[in-house]
């Protein structure tokens, strides 16, 4: 450990963000939402969408909803309606069973989620075995992003990508998704900026960077986005198509898409369970802070939300190597020192998580139009997450100021962390902060910044903070925002058989 | 549009390391494996952008269907810089904020209601937040700084029907929007239909559309049906200023 | 001139992120201050250079009379990629030093003798010694090796007069010359003025005269007057293959 | 120091170095040279060409070496022969005086040569005042190229260059110039590749830099290259135009130039004496051996050849402080460590030079087409440079395999050395190789392989091993190359009044 940090904090910062994360774990123990109640079914097998493309999970849990309400789950009344065509469903009428009826709606359902665990169970043994066949690549892992829009594509594209060096590759959502109420279904060649998540473009990549992980004889790792208002369900369909990472935060939907607080604590939770079970990596998001706040005045507001991040984390199952937290190479470098800060900061998040598979994020905030110097910037940056150990290295894009990436832009942002990896990846050795110097106090600072933030946070309530600003520098009460009329409160009697079954563990 | 002072004729050509070398540099992936014939084709598309003689001197495999090449050349082109009227620039003068409260007090004699979002599914709120928050942009105060202008501050993602009716409710003056994301020119069309869902619901009487984003350097207002278009490194104080010569045409700083 | 073998009529576009984007990315300077004019003039450069629409997303003043400018844009130019026959490569097969020395001794039945030098006051002697030297280049070792070639380094700023009278005194079948420095275009000069120097002292019996450089991309052998023209990443086999195939034309390895 | 270098191997290499350079020293303090001779004149004051361009110096030292030989120089008998009007000498009868007339030849010739040097003592003052005036940068100084072949716009790309950040500006030759054996007159817009080294294009640069200064308020260096046929000379035109810094090395001239190695050694030793009594920093040339030699293989070369430049350097009456050994970041980074070996090598001149104004050079030969790769490799040059405290920065340039530096690459070529400094310029606070880690072990094993080829050096001679090829792979016999015939064993009574006043001193 470089920094020689005091344990003492550091244990105090963990048990501040454990009390302050207390209220929020014990909202989501007793919620449900929409989504959740759709993966549920989506677990019990449930696919497809109707003529409109509405999803039947959506239409299921929406009559039932209509019907008796949610507060019982979906489970109990659907799998009491259950008959033999389970197309009838939509039309059925519903109702909470008692006594026998209860027992063996509940049965039916445990089991037929069983199954969907199962499959997820598999999947997770699948990869393992993938993992010992093709070889698991060397940290820190080359994350790379495709954006086309179109899944035919995108598939072309991430094959390129990985036979150019990428060890994980991410196709990133069509704007609008994560405000949509639904997962859209099938193959899909139109979105805006990215790619939508479906079932289907799930599978069809992940076949893809099997083929192509056979080739180069390297596990290629498959991520998607989780956060939005279906996160309970897109976890869920990651879990049953192997993805292998999820960007899954706490709270990077309330500040970032306007997601109402509530609702994305509820969601959290179930969503991280089942990628605890599905052995998937998720990625947190605290990097998007640093594009709306200062990283240098925000720094401790990272670190903060990381640790809330993981206490959410364990709490739901998540190891400590499942916890991919995120942080950023933000600091404006126009000021002086910036790439001593940044090496501060990164090293600190690096020590306080050291089993933690870092997701490392490039610049982005201060990239402008002038390619060179973007080119150069994320240098520093692959050069920094090399010094100090990071696990996951988002490549930044020299063209990050004007466009999503090009074909070109890709090859030349891999060319450039394959030189800084090759030329000085095992710099870290002779990178050894100065007792008492700059780098070392720097991080100190921060480290207590985050005790003071937290404090207060634990004091006055996380949802009292999020309203107040306190993360991304914008304001989210904890009533407003998309999806609160999706958040339930369990009745007596509530049943999840996912839930049941995920807290019971494998 | 303001010609500029300097009337000498002037014919330019880019410079590299001397007077009339006229070298530019150009990059580009063909659609092609890398090979000779490949290079030809490159050298191809540079003699058809004027580069005379060009020189291929980076090309790159890209997977075996693309090829990535680096191209300098010396570009025929003259461009005729004395005969370039100065842009379109800011056709106003630059009120301070008092200015622009003495003038909104002075001719309105109530607050200008100014009205902000990023439509369509763009989320990028920095650029809009950088105009109206109080924090502001590059040390100058956002428009809710303003005593005199009423902000609402729609945030992002908000859809054209609830905007139109948010504006009509407040009977804003003025409507502000942002649009970051370009992909497929969603900008574009994102903006052209807020423009037609306004003339539909008031007609003549609609608020004053200004949009504004750093890539809009390609199109002019009236392509869009706006009144504005503001871009990169944009200020709230040139904002403001927009908006009293926009809307208060009859006052005059003195 | 081998025409390919894929003769489908196929039209391409530059590639950005997908197909028929056309996009390019294209840099430089311009002799004028920077402001929104000098913005105005390259998107003029880039409107003649056939991009359309065009977008300046980096411009930098370099001191008051300059301006630096990095430009993204369409390009509107279709490239006939199926009209591009595959560039003058190697028509030659590409032997082994074995193969050359067999065909030297069988045909030539002696040593062939090969006169080397960088003229001119160019020092750059890398490039020719990676074809001559034993030590060679990209793991090809270089002419001095070949049992039958007798080679004649004469290193480097070598004058012309004294070259040819070299050549001559020897007897040499080939002359190889290097020339990297390309400024004012001393390269284009300084070959010219060889193949003339060669032509008058020796007439129709001149040595075979090969010429070799990174930057000789933009000129044909008959521009200059030479047989022959050999560019980046040159390696002596390929060399040695060619002096097989221009000398020895009646052989063929078997 | 970080290495720990051991010092008894250190003073060894040291003792080697000077038991190589002792009969080299010998042969120069011996001999004279066409140039030696002329610079003798120059320091006098003669001035001015014929109208074919031919300097009076070289009319004059030729006529007398065709008259009555060079070996007793040329002082006696041109002052012997000076009448009133000096204009009349180049018609003169030469003969070499004796006596009362040798007495009188020779205080006239030291009281003229006396002049010359007066004036470099007076340009060496004001600098000092000029720096105290305008003040001196802060290393690293910044060292950029300009290389028009046109002194007027040299001048003003200069100009931009230092309001851009440029400590030191360097006027690159016109590539034939080093092989011309007189220097020529006059301001000149004709160069190729670069722009020739006069007496009136040194004025008018400096003139032009003092301008910026004052309006910078830094005062900028000027610099040239003496290296060539006409080494003695244009080290005393730098001395009296006050010029700051001169390429000028022991061995550039024979390996790169195929100058004849007597006529270099002895060259070489006048314009150090000039350089040393001018207050001149020198650059030396090791870099140029990684062009043509590979980078580790050769590395020992490089730090033998620099023991033996300073030894020559010390000889000649140069400081610690003047010695501007040079060496270059060339090592292809296509190989792993790349930047860990440029680090240690880098450190170990450092430390085996701790007072020298280390020049360093940026990658040249690894530069290819690829801009974006060259951008980032020069940042890394960069990066080293700032990590290991070297003193001089040459700037690379992202186009080096393509052309010589647009006004763009310059611009963008500082904007990387800016942001580089910026962002981490206090780094090697934090770069503190692990004791017997990777960057130690290679630095020591550079070491000892300089040890091992000083000592065969000083076995076999320098000269032979120059003819071996052991710098730079280029194999250069003592009788070959250009300029021999330029080399004058002294007769019993040579007389140079230049050489007797510079080993006098101030
Ligand atoms: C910050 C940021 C984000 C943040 C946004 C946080 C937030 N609350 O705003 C987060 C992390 C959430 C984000 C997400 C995404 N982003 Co984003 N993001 C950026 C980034 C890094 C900076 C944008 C910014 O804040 N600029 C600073 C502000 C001050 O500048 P500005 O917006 O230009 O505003 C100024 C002027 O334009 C003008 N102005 C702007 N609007 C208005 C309006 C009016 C009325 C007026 C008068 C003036 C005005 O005034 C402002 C001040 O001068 C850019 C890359 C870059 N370096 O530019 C990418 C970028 C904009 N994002 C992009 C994309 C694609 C996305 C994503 C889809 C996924 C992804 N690839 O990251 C998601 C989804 C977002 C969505 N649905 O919209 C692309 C857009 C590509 C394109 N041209 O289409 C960019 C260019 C990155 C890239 N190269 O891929 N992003
Ligand atoms: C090494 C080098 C030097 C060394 C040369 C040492 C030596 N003994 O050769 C030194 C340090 C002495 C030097 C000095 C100078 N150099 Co220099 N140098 C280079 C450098 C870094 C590499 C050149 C090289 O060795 N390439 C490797 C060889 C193997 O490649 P090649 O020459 O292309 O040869 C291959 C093919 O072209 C072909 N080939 C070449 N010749 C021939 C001949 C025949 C017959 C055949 C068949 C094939 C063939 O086969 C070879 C193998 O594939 C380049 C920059 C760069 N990265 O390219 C600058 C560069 C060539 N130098 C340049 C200049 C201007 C100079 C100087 C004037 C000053 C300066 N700016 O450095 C001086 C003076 C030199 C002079 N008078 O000629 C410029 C030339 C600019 C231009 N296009 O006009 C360059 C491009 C740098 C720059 N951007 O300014 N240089
Ligand atoms: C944690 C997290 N989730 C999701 C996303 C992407 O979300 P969206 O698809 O809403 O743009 C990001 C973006 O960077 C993220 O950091
Ligand atoms: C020591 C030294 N002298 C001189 C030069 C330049 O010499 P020329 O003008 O002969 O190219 C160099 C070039 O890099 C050098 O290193």
């Amino acid at each position: 450990m470089k920094l020689d940090l005091d344990p003492e904090v550091v244990a105090k910062a963990r048990r501040l963000a454990a009390r302050a994360a207390e209220p929020i774990i014990e909202l989501a123990r007793t919620h449900t939402t929409v989504s959740v109640e759709r993966a549920v079914l989506r677990l019990a097998g449930v696919t497809g969408a109707d003529a409109d493309g509405t999803p039947w999970v959506n239409r299921l849990v929406d009559a039932v909803r209509d019907q008796v309400g949610l507060e019982h789950g979906v489970a109990l009344p659907v799998f009491h309606a259950l008959r033999d065509d389970p197309r009838e469903l939509v039309r059925a009428r519903f109702t909470i069973p008692s006594g026998a009826d209860a027992v063996r709606a509940r049965e039916r359902a445990r089991a037929a989620v069983g199954r969907g665990i199962a499959r997820i169970d598999r999947n997770r043994a699948d990869r393992n075995l993938l993992l010992g066949k093709h070889g698991d690549p060397e940290p820190p892992w080359i994350y790379l992003i495709v954006a086309t829009g179109d899944i035919y594509e995108d598939i072309p594209q991430a094959q390129a990508a990985a036979r150019e060096g990428a060890d994980v590759i991410a196709v990133i959502r069509s704007t609008g998704q994560s405000l949509l109420d639904y997962v859209p279904e099938g193959a899909t060649r139109q979105g805006y900026a990215g790619t939508y998540a479906t079932q289907e473009n799930f599978r069809l990549m992940r076949a893809a960077l099997d083929e192509v992980s056979g080739e180069l004889g390297r596990y290629i790792r498959l991520t998607n986005y989780a956060s939005g208002l279906c996160m309970p369900e897109i976890a869920t369909l990651a879990g049953l198509e192997r993805l292998d990472m999820m960007l899954n935060d706490c709270m990077y939907g309330i500040i970032f898409r306007d997601i109402n607080p509530r609702r994305t604590f509820v969601d959290q939770r179930f969503s991280r369970q089942i990628h605890a079970r599905a052995g998937i990596v998720i990625n947190t998001g605290e990097d998007n802070y640093l594009t709306t706040a200062d990283a240098v005045d925000a720094a401790h507001t990272v670190i903060a939300s990381q640790l809330l991040n993981e206490r959410f984390g364990h709490e739901a199952g998540l190891a400590d190597w499942q916890l991919g937290l995120g942080h950023a190479f933000e600091i404006n470098p126009e000021i002086p020192d910036s790439f001593r800060l940044e090496l501060a900061h990164a090293q600190l998040v690096r020590e306080l998580f050291p089993d933690a598979p870092l997701k490392y994020m490039p610049p982005t905030k201060h990239m402008t139009g002038n390619i060179f110097a973007g080119y150069l910037l994320d240098a520093f940056f692959n050069l920094a997450g090399v010094l100090t150990g990071q696990s996951i290295l988002l490549i930044g894009m020299m063209t990050e100021g004007i466009h999503t990436p090009w074909l070109s832009d890709r090859d030349l942002a891999l060319e450039n962390v394959r030189y800084v990896r090759r030329a000085a990846g095992a710099l870290a050795e002779d990178f050894r902060p100065a007792p008492g110097g700059f780098t070392v106090t720097r991080a100190r600072q921060v480290l207590a910044e985050t005790v003071d933030l937290l404090d207060r946070v634990a004091d006055d309530g996380l949802l009292t903070a999020i309203a107040q600003g306190t993360f991304g520098v914008t304001r989210r009460p904890a009533d407003g925002g998309k999806g609160l009329d999706g958040v339930v409160a369990h009745a007596d009697g509530y049943y999840n058989p996912a839930t049941e079954l995920l807290e019971e563990g494998p | 549009m303001t010609i500029s002072t300097e009337t000498i004729k002037q014919i330019i050509r880019p410079y590299g390391d001397t007077t009339g070398d006229a070298m530019v540099q150009v990059s580009f992936t063909l659609p092609v494996p890398h090979g000779s014939r490949a290079a030809a084709a490159a050298l191809q598309l540079a003699g058809k952008m004027g580069l005379d003689p060009a020189s291929v001197v980076h090309s790159k495999a890209m997977g075996p269907d693309f090829t990535f090449f680096i191209v300098y050349g010396k570009a025929t082109h003259l461009i005729d810089y004395a005969g370039i009227s100065v842009p379109e620039g800011r056709e106003y003068p630059l009120l301070t904020p008092q200015q622009v409260n003495l003038a909104i007090r002075t001719v309105l004699g109530r607050e200008l209601v100014v009205v902000g979002a990023c439509i369509g599914t763009d989320a990028h709120t920095v650029g809009i937040d950088a105009i109206l928050n109080v924090k502001g942009f590059a040390g100058e105060k956002g428009l809710e700084y303003y005593r005199e202008i009423q902000v609402h501050n729609l945030g992002a993602q908000v859809e054209v029907s609830e905007l139109v009716a948010r504006a009509k409710a407040c009977d804003a003056d003025a409507v502000l929007v942002s649009q970051v994301v370009t992909q497929k020119s969603a900008h574009l069309h994102n903006t052209k239909q807020m423009a037609a869902a306004f003339a539909e619901a008031c007609g003549l009487g609609r608020p004053l559309l200004v949009i504004g984003g750093p890539r809009f350097d390609t199109v002019t207002p009236s392509d869009l049906g706006v009144d504005r278009i503001f871009g990169k490194g944009t200020t709230p104080g040139e904002v403001a200023s927009y908006l009293v010569h926009a809307l208060l045409p009859t006052w005059s700083p003195s």
